[in-house]
């Protein structure tokens, strides 16, 4: 790489306008003027966009025209264009790393008011600027391997579109699967909005595609438990906990579950929301993948006290139940990694004014949908408690969302669903289905005509949001119904309208259990639970943590065109770093000055790393910079002063104090 | 002290790790959220870059305030360098109390990369009770403290200049 | 008259243990004197100021000054010895960094003043009486010098060549800049004159000390007896060692005490008592603030500890309100 | 456990069977209350309506008189509960105000710091004297009374701070604690026509009417609520009431009463001879009740 850096710094300085973004409220032409003046600065422009081109080349051109040895540029984050102007600086023959930053938009035009003050303090920050970058010194960027495999945590919608897409692309993936077996939500929904296409006919080749495909390991009923390593080099444990069941073996056929002692269905049926009962032995769904039956250990009674005759062992002509079957940890090494772990719907028992769990036929949405599945619990007839069709049915919207008390967000696909499910009602029932609703949100392809075709199929939409399903009958007609009482703020007045069924309309959250799992892989949560993207326009299925993507719901409630999409994109992203075979690591890593170090250990142990070590026969630490990841901890512990961060020396952070203050 | 308030504005140095009160900075200015301007951001890659040697030189170079911001406990991308920086800080609060440094000059707050919010309002609540403490101006008071030499200084100079002379 | 090289000694606000140092040459204070004419030992010989001030400037080759400047008098020797030196060193802790009376800094001059002349235990002074700087007595004008505000390292006073850091320098350090002088090699100046590495390097308990200590707890010398093989750090005990400059070789640790920082930060540290507590503080355990603080409260006094030779030098050069 | 005691006008009044049971059933559980010297109104209704900077001044200085003593006070009616609290609210978030009410208690030498907690009975004998203690004190279970709780508008709204805005449960707990069945009443937080039924009777009685009726026909014996204005209007008006829409007979009682009666005290001390809907005597077994 061609240096220029020798002598004294020639610095040329650049600060952006960004249209009026920043320049509207940071007087540009006076920090200019200002920078001009600063020592070592031989070059001092305004510009209007200097991410832009042109703006790229201003800074090329200066550093041959002027001999530049160090370039400034005073714009917007560092985490959005640093790698820009580093590239720019390069293009240009100087080191990148010759180069600083400063922040004058987020930190400075975007949160303050126009006038002295902001400027004041975008001279300070440039002041800073300059005095450190002529401290810079030339680096050297570091590559890591990829390892080309990659782990798709999560087998909903998102993960299996990943996974395959992955897959398709010659890359080996690990699918992990909490569930005994992938499919999600999706696999519950009957349609899908707008297009009205089954759920099941899309999704269950998707499931076969992975379960058959050879690039694909497929394991489910297991969780990742330890997480070590860096972008390129993960190493992953995954539990895989025991179903009691040879994976190899089973084909699904289910005679062990016909064989139970159990002749009743007793037990909560997970996958049809609590509408239906299974066996401690069971298949959740007939297109489960892997078709692979599952034992459940709170129920079945051998698991619990040994003592049963075990008449599935005898119905099963594989042998393929392991009543000792333990919890078995793999060791995986991956290169990225791609969580889709999905969300959890809104827990209607917690508006008790809603009715759920005390009221009956008040059902939840995803009840529903399990309802008018055909290979549901009810074989796809909408039915009350007592069997017979409802007349009339109220959904209501926004249980759990756009909520002060429980949730603030919008869960954005129950408009859509609800309607879906109006229409679904009302072809399979007859009966008058009311909305009600905050705002119908239909900003997605075909989805307001969506919303008008159910107006003209005669679906009733009343705005507002409804305060109590009651059962307390003011007159002879609403006696033994469902009265939804609501202000209906279009008519300008308080209704009491009688239904049959209500349909509560839950919103999406963050899986319970968020926090740890971004724990376990080191990247960021919003403080609601949901995973952070490293930046919600530009990155926006990247992490804070480098060759960690995300995908799905799990990053915020969204439909499935925008999770296919996504997991699309995530895969698209574990991909390019796989071609490109490595990955170039900000060379902010630290280095033990020989010379200078004492051999006092202090900074041994601090290292989460275990990056530093002593050199046994010099009796100095050594810290081993492939290892490093540049956070500074032992820099600041060294009692002596003898460990170097680049890009985060002393002396840099020093003379930013110094400047900064004035 | 009255004189020095006057048009007086406190300055604020602050250290943000990149990963979490950094990003959450650059969040409160995508939202558009209003605060003092008093403050200018250091970035360092973690919390547990900070070497107490920063602070004092931020009271030394004349930083009214100095605020430290780094992810929670339990969310650092470093695994565990918001702890050392906790550690170093309970003792560096101890000793700058000691030194005549008031508690609010000197703050640590965790602040994830979502709390832009946060951010606003430590800024600005920060202002607010360095503004009520007035200016700390340590080179002011250095100088001061020198002051007390020149006499001296200056008699040696003219001295040096003249005859020698007997200075008591 | 004689031309060996002129050498002078002087001390300020210092205990005398400096001047002790100089005869712990021993023998080699022979050689010393053999090899140079001392001009100038207040402590030692009968020279007086007006001699100094009658000598041309620059004639005295190096003046080696120990203590700290606390009084004009002192400030007004440290300008004079300044101009009548070729080389200036600032000799042992006091004056290198301000030493143990730095530690002053910490309360006003009145609040010093009172302690001595009214509150100590040791004091009788019902009139409460003070020194007067004027005063009349038998017709005469009495002067005495005045107190300073603050007390300062020699080179807040005057221009520095160079530091012989200890309190006191130990005679090895003494000698090699001796020679150093009549050699006229000498290194840059502001150099201190001792290694540039820290005393962990010189301890013979290095190996001894475990990779991972995580204190849960800080004690003081007091309160234990020190297994006299082990790191004194590992024992609980707050050793400076690691953020000391050496070249003292691990004198106090083998007495089986730990360093206190006498010989002041190596040369890339700008606030020993910073990194000091920097580093300490990175050896303790606990993640929970109480935790912290009851493990650092083992560690009562975190100015007199990290700053015991050096409150001068701490950037905020004492307490500042 | 000490308290101070606001017992504003109504426990003094219409509400002098709520006063008596809670003296009675603290006495019994250990819990002593010391009436506030000098109390004034609360300025509910008639003042909050009228003048609301009136009614905070009021209210200040009540709270600066409990001030004094260094106990929680326990303001029992609900509406003087909402306005000790909402004067707390108003003088804490805004300056002015606080001016105000300095300035007013200053004419009397008083001073109100923002110290003193107002507190309502139902959450000190839930949470503070705690359910297992009053499990352990009952004599005389409830057991077959079938209670409709209701709590009426005022504690839980706009401050539900110690209880569920929606769906508040710490009576229905506290009366199974009793023994009691506590019938699903969801219109628990109902308004029970108010000052209306004195203002614009039809309105009013309407909106007690519902809450008797549905009473009623959910197999309640009897109503338990917190507030004096509550067991008036629902217990005043049930004949013409009857008349008006169909018939209802509900008894409408303090929970304090409730609580009394399973702790084996004697119906009268209770003032439950002051109900004009009389308990049935099956839910008092030990002494006859007087209409």
């Amino acid at each position: 790489m061609k240096t220029k850096t020798n002598g004294e710094a020639r610095i040329g300085f650049y600060v952006c306008h960004c249209g009026t973004n920043i320049a509207g409220v940071v007087n540009v032409a006076a920090v200019a003027e200002y920078a001009g003046k600063l020592p070592g600065v031989v070059v001092s422009r305004d510009y209007k966009y200097m991410c832009s081109d042109p703006g790229q080349e201003l800074i090329q051109t200066d550093i041959k025209e002027h001999n530049l040895n160090r370039v400034v540029v005073a714009s917007c984050s560092p985490l959005l264009h640093e790698h820009t102007f580093r590239t720019a600086c390069e293009k240009g023959g100087l080191n990148p790393f010759c180069f600083q930053m400063v922040n004058i938009r987020e930190h400075d035009s975007w949160v303050h008011d126009p006038g002295d003050p902001a400027t004041e303090k975008a001279k300070a920050l440039v002041r800073a600027a300059v005095k450190r970058v002529a401290l810079h010194k030339p680096l050297e960027v570091k590559r890591t391997r990829i390892h080309p495999d990659v782990l798709v945590v999560g087998g909903g919608i998102a993960g299996i579109q990943a996974a395959l897409t992955l897959a398709n692309g010659s890359q080996n993936v690990y699918l992990v699967e909490r569930e005994p077996t992938i499919g999600g939500h999706m696999a519950k929904f009957d349609k899908t909005f707008p297009t009205l296409d089954c759920a099941a006919c899309i999704l269950t080749p998707k499931m076969s595609a992975v379960a058959a495909h050879p690039n694909i390991k497929l394991w489910t009923y297991s969780e990742v438990v330890k997480v070590d390593g860096f972008v390129g080099n993960y190493k992953v444990q995954v539990r895989r906990n025991p179903r009691y069941v040879n994976e190899e073996l089973c084909v699904g056929c289910a005679k062990c579950v016909d064989a139970c002692v159990y002749k009743e269905e007793k037990f909560e049926d997970e996958f049809n929301e609590g509408l239906a009962k299974r066996k401690p032995v069971y298949l959740p769904f007939p297109q489960a993948t892997p078709p692979v039956v599952v034992f459940d250990p709170d129920a079945c009674i051998q698991l619990k006290t040994g003592k049963c005759k075990k008449s599935c062992l005898e119905a099963c002509d594989r042998d393929a139940i392991i009543f000792d079957q333990k919890p078995e940890t793999k060791e995986i090494e991956v290169g990225t990694i791609i969580l889709a772990t999905g969300f959890r719907t809104f827990d209607a028992g917690r508006l008790p004014q809603y009715g759920y769990g005390t009221l009956p036929n008040v059902y939840t949405s995803l009840q529903i949908e399990r309802m008018v599945n055909a290979s549901g619990p009810t074989d796809g007839h909408i039915m009350l408690k007592d069997g017979s069709k409802p007349k009339a049915v109220g959904i209501i919207h926004c249980i759990g969302s756009r909520d002060n008390r429980t949730n603030r967000w919008c869960s954005r696909v129950c408009c859509m669903y609800s309607m879906k499910l109006a229409h679904l009602i009302k072809q399979h029932t007859g009966a008058e289905v009311f909305n009600f609703y905050i705002d119908i949100r239909a900003p997605g392809k075909g989805y307001e005509e969506f919303y008008e075709k159910l107006q003209e199929e005669g679906v009733h939409f009343i705005r507002g949001r409804v305060a109590e399903v009651a059962d307390w009958p003011l007159t002879k007609e609403e006696e033994g119904k469902l009265i939804i009482r609501v202000e209906d703020t279009l008519a300008g007045f308080v209704r009491r309208i009688p239904v049959d069924m209500v349909v509560l309309a839950t919103g999406l959250e963050p899986q319970p259990d968020a926090q740890e799992v971004r724990r376990l892989f080191n990247i960021s949560c919003s403080t609601e639970g949901w995973f952070l993207e490293r930046h919600p326009k530009l990155a926006p299925v990247s992490t804070f943590t480098d060759g960690i993507f995300i995908a799905g719901c799990c990053q915020g409630p969204k439909d499935i065109p925008d999770t296919v999409a996504q997991a699309g994109a995530a895969a698209g992203e574990a991909l390019s770093l796989i071609n490109a075979g490595f990955i170039e690591l900000e060379p902010n890593t630290s280095y033990v000055v020989a010379d200078d170090c004492s051999g006092c250990k202090t900074c041994i142990p601090l290292c989460p790393y275990n990056a530093i070590s002593r050199d046994e026969e010099k009796k100095k630490a050594v810290i081993n910079e492939a290892i490093c990841k540049g956070c500074g901890v032992c820099v600041a512990a060294c009692p002596s002063g003898s460990i170097v961060q680049n890009l985060f020396t002393d002396d840099e952070i020093f003379s930013e104090i110094e400047a900064v203050l004035g | 002290m009255e004189m020095k308030t006057n048009g007086w504005q406190p300055k604020i140095v602050a250290f943000f790790c990149n990963w979490c009160t950094y990003t959450a900075a650059d969040l409160a200015g995508v939202s558009r959220m209003k605060y003092a301007p008093n403050i200018r951001i250091i970035r360092l890659m973690c919390s547990g870059r900070l070497d107490p040697q920063f602070v004092m030189a931020a009271f030394a170079r004349g930083a009214d305030g100095v605020l430290i911001g780094g992810c929670h406990p339990g969310d650092c991308h470093y695994v565990e360098g918001n702890y050392k920086t906790l550690r170093r800080m309970t003792l560096l609060k101890r000793m700058l109390a000691d030194l005549g440094i008031e508690e609010d000059r000197c703050r640590l707050e965790w602040i994830s990369a979502s709390e832009g919010d946060k951010v606003k309002w430590v800024v600005n609540d920060m202002t607010e009770k360095l503004r009520a403490l007035g200016p700390l101006d340590l080179p002011g008071k250095h100088k001061e403290w020198d002051a007390e030499m020149e006499a001296l200084e200056k008699e040696v100079q003219t001295q040096q200049e003249g005859e020698p002379s007997h200075v008591h | 008259m004689s031309t060996k090289p002129k050498i002078g000694f002087y001390w300020c606000a210092s205990c005398g243990g400096c001047e002790e140092s100089v005869v712990d040459l021993a023998e080699d204070v022979l050689m010393v004197t053999g090899a140079v004419d001392i001009i100038f030992w207040p402590c030692a010989m009968d020279f007086k100021k007006a001699d100094i001030e009658a000598m041309p400037d620059k004639s005295i080759v190096a003046t080696l000054l120990n203590g700290a400047i606390r009084s004009s008098e002192q400030e007004e020797m440290a300008h004079l010895l300044r101009r009548k030196s070729q080389v200036l060193i600032a000799y042992g802790s006091c004056a290198h960094t301000g030493g143990i009376p730095s530690l002053a800094n910490q309360f006003t001059r009145e609040q010093i003043m009172k302690f001595v002349y009214e509150d100590a235990p040791t004091m009788v002074n019902d009139q409460k009486t003070h020194p007067q700087p004027h005063s009349r007595d038998n017709g005469h004008e009495l002067e005495i010098p005045v107190l300073r505000n603050v007390v300062r390292a020699l080179d807040q006073v005057v221009d520095v060549d160079y530091y012989i850091p200890g309190c006191p320098p130990t005679p090895k350090l003494l000698k090699e800049a001796v020679l150093a002088l009549l050699s006229g090699k000498l290194p840059p100046k502001g150099t201190v004159l001792a290694p540039d590495h820290a005393v962990c390097q010189e301890c013979l308990r290095n190996d001894s000390k475990p990779q991972d200590i995580s204190l849960t707890e800080f004690k003081r010398p007091h309160e234990i007896i020190a297994d006299p093989e082990k790191c004194l750090l590992a024992q609980g005990l707050a050793c400076m060692g690691p953020a000391t400059r050496g070249g003292c070789d691990a004198v106090c640790i083998k007495g089986n005490m730990p360093c206190t920082g006498c010989f002041g930060p190596v040369s890339r540290v700008h606030d020993h008592g910073a990194k000091i507590l920097s580093y300490l503080a990175s050896t303790a355990a606990g993640k929970e603030e109480d935790e912290i603080s009851a493990t650092l409260a083992g560690i009562p006094d975190p100015v007199g500890t990290f700053y015991r030779y050096g409150l001068a030098k701490c950037l905020l050069r004492g307490k500042v309100s | 456990m000490k308290f101070s005691y606001f017992p504003g006008c109504s426990l003094k009044g219409t509400g002098r069977a709520y006063e008596e049971s809670l003296f009675a059933v603290c006495r019994a559980l250990g819990v002593e209350v010391q009436e506030l010297d000098d109390w004034n109104c609360c300025g509910a209704t008639a003042y909050m309506a009228v003048s609301e900077a009136a009614g905070y001044m009021m209210n200040t200085r009540n709270l600066a008189l409990a001030e004094r003593a260094p106990h929680d006070l326990l303001a029992p009616c609900s509406a003087c509960y909402l306005s000790l609290k909402k004067t707390q609210h108003y003088i804490a978030e805004y300056p002015s105000i606080a001016e105000q009410a300095t300035g007013a208690l200053a004419a009397e030498k008083l001073t109100y710091a923002g110290k003193v907690a107002v507190r309502h009975p139902l959450e000190v004998l839930v949470k503070d004297v705690g359910l297992a203690a009053i499990k352990k004190a009952v004599k005389q279970p409830l057991t077959g009374l079938k209670v409709a709780p209701y709590y009426g508008c005022q504690i839980v709204r706009p401050f539900a701070e110690f209880d569920d805005q929606q769906n508040p449960v710490l009576m229905d707990k506290l009366l199974q604690a009793l023994g009691a069945e506590v019938v699903r009443y969801p219109l628990k937080t109902r308004c029970c026509g108010g000052s209306l039924t004195g203002t614009i009777g039809e309105v009013g009685q309407r909106l007690s009417f519902i809450l008797l009726n549905e009473a009623q026909r959910r197999g309640a014996t009897c109503i338990a609520t917190v507030c004096p204005l509550c067991q008036f209007n629902l217990d005043s008006y049930q004949a013409e009431i009857s008349k008006q829409w169909s018939p209802v007979k509900m008894p409408v009682v303090y929970f304090t009463q409730l609580l009394g009666l399973a702790l084996g005290l004697d119906a009268k001390s209770l003032g439950l001879h002051r109900c004009i809907v009389p308990l049935p005597p099956r839910a008092a077994p030990r002494q006859e009740v007087h209409a």
